[in-house]
């Protein structure tokens, strides 16, 4: 599973993309951020508050409770600020 | 119909022009460009670097475009979006529309700058005398956003 | 702020980056762009030959610039007409707005361009293949200017 | 008075402006308009369907109750169809 961090979830993480194989145990997007609190303090910090988090599986924009694959890219952010 | 990401500056009045020109049946073609303020909230701004999301900009900003050419009769419509490191003055985004009529064009211009501010992965981090910031989301972009939810 | 009647074509792009670069707290540009088609209704036209009222022109559309600077916040605003015989693809009118936010440059662009529509005096001669037509005003550009009338 | 015809009710007339003194026997636009209108079949025909004409004194739009003096400058034209 590829996955990526963005702006200051990226900062917190100290890097911007990891694969993990084989893929964590989790079912949904809920159940990933969950095993990433675990692995650290920097993901810890990253995820305090996940109603600041948005993700995006396979670059489409979901909510936590979207099923995830071994295969996916899985990406986390803040809410956008473009245009 | 194109959607561009790229470091570059763009010159809205050739992309004006080069709409206009297409078609003998355009009677409308209307611009908005963004540009960085000097000013956000109370801090002065040094500039800003726009972080994107390779890939998956290209896609929300495609689909974006989609979505206002199926709600709207355009005969053409344009979005660019910078990334990287930008300083007060300088453009930021363009979308362009051309209809026959000015109503589709407004309508469809206004939608898809209030759709991209709220899906497309661009995150801006401020430098002010203070360091550096992450912007954060406005709830008036949401609400601008989801104005376009509702029908009508 | 500035009103132009002129029989000279303009440049959209030097006015929107002339207007943007003004002002370190412009964060928004908009631009209509209103260009001959050659179709109307149903018959192919030639050119066409925009006849209006000197003087009276002028006052009309400095005007309404007036009342937009009255009811949005705008940094800058411009109006450029044309005036005389004018070919298929060729520019009419241009509005440029601009103001820290997107919405006020968009409303009071629509505004303008709604109202001069309704409020400038001029009118529209056709040469289509069955000879010269006056064109009559359009309902809908009542309608459009009417909107504005109501609060909100 | 001075008087400024445009578009159609211009080529009915065959005349863009004229200066009529002493000033017409109106006191506003709808009796100027009347007194035109016996003046000779162009005037007759450019005035024939009076819902299509508009009217403005001293180059400000105003409805044909509107007051009239002798110095004025008064222009009939139709709707307007600029943009």
């Amino acid at each position: 599973m590829k996955l990526l961090y963005f702006a200051w979830l990226r900062q917190r993480i100290g890097k911007g993309e990891e694969d993990i194989a084989p893929a964590p145990p989790a079912q949904n997007v809920a159940e990933l951020i969950d095993w990433l609190k675990a692995r650290g303090p920097g993901y810890a910090a990253a995820f305090a508050d996940p109603k600041l988090v948005r993700a995006a599986v396979n670059q489409v924009h979901v909510k936590f409770d979207a099923p995830i694959a071994a295969g996916d890219e899985v990406a986390f952010f803040p809410p956008v600020t473009g245009g | 119909m194109a959607v561009r990401v790229q470091r570059e500056d763009f010159d809205p009045g050739h992309e004006i022009a080069r709409m206009g020109a297409a078609d003998r049946g355009i009677g409308a073609v209307v611009s908005f460009t963004g540009l960085v303020r000097d000013l956000a909230g109370e801090a002065a701004i040094g500039a800003m670097t726009l972080e994107h999301y390779p890939g998956m900009t290209e896609k929300e900003l495609a689909r974006v475009e989609a979505e206002a050419r199926a709600r709207w009769r355009l005969a053409d419509c344009l979005i660019v979006h910078r990334h990287g490191r930008l300083e007060p003055g300088e453009r930021i985004v363009l979308v362009v529309t051309a209809s026959a009529h000015r109503d589709d064009a407004f309508e469809a211009c206004r939608f898809l700058i209030d759709w991209l501010k709220t899906r497309a992965p661009f995150w801006k981090q401020e430098e002010t005398g203070q360091g550096e910031r992450w912007v954060a989301a406005r709830e008036s972009d949401d609400r601008a956003a989801e104005r376009w939810l509702k029908p009508g």
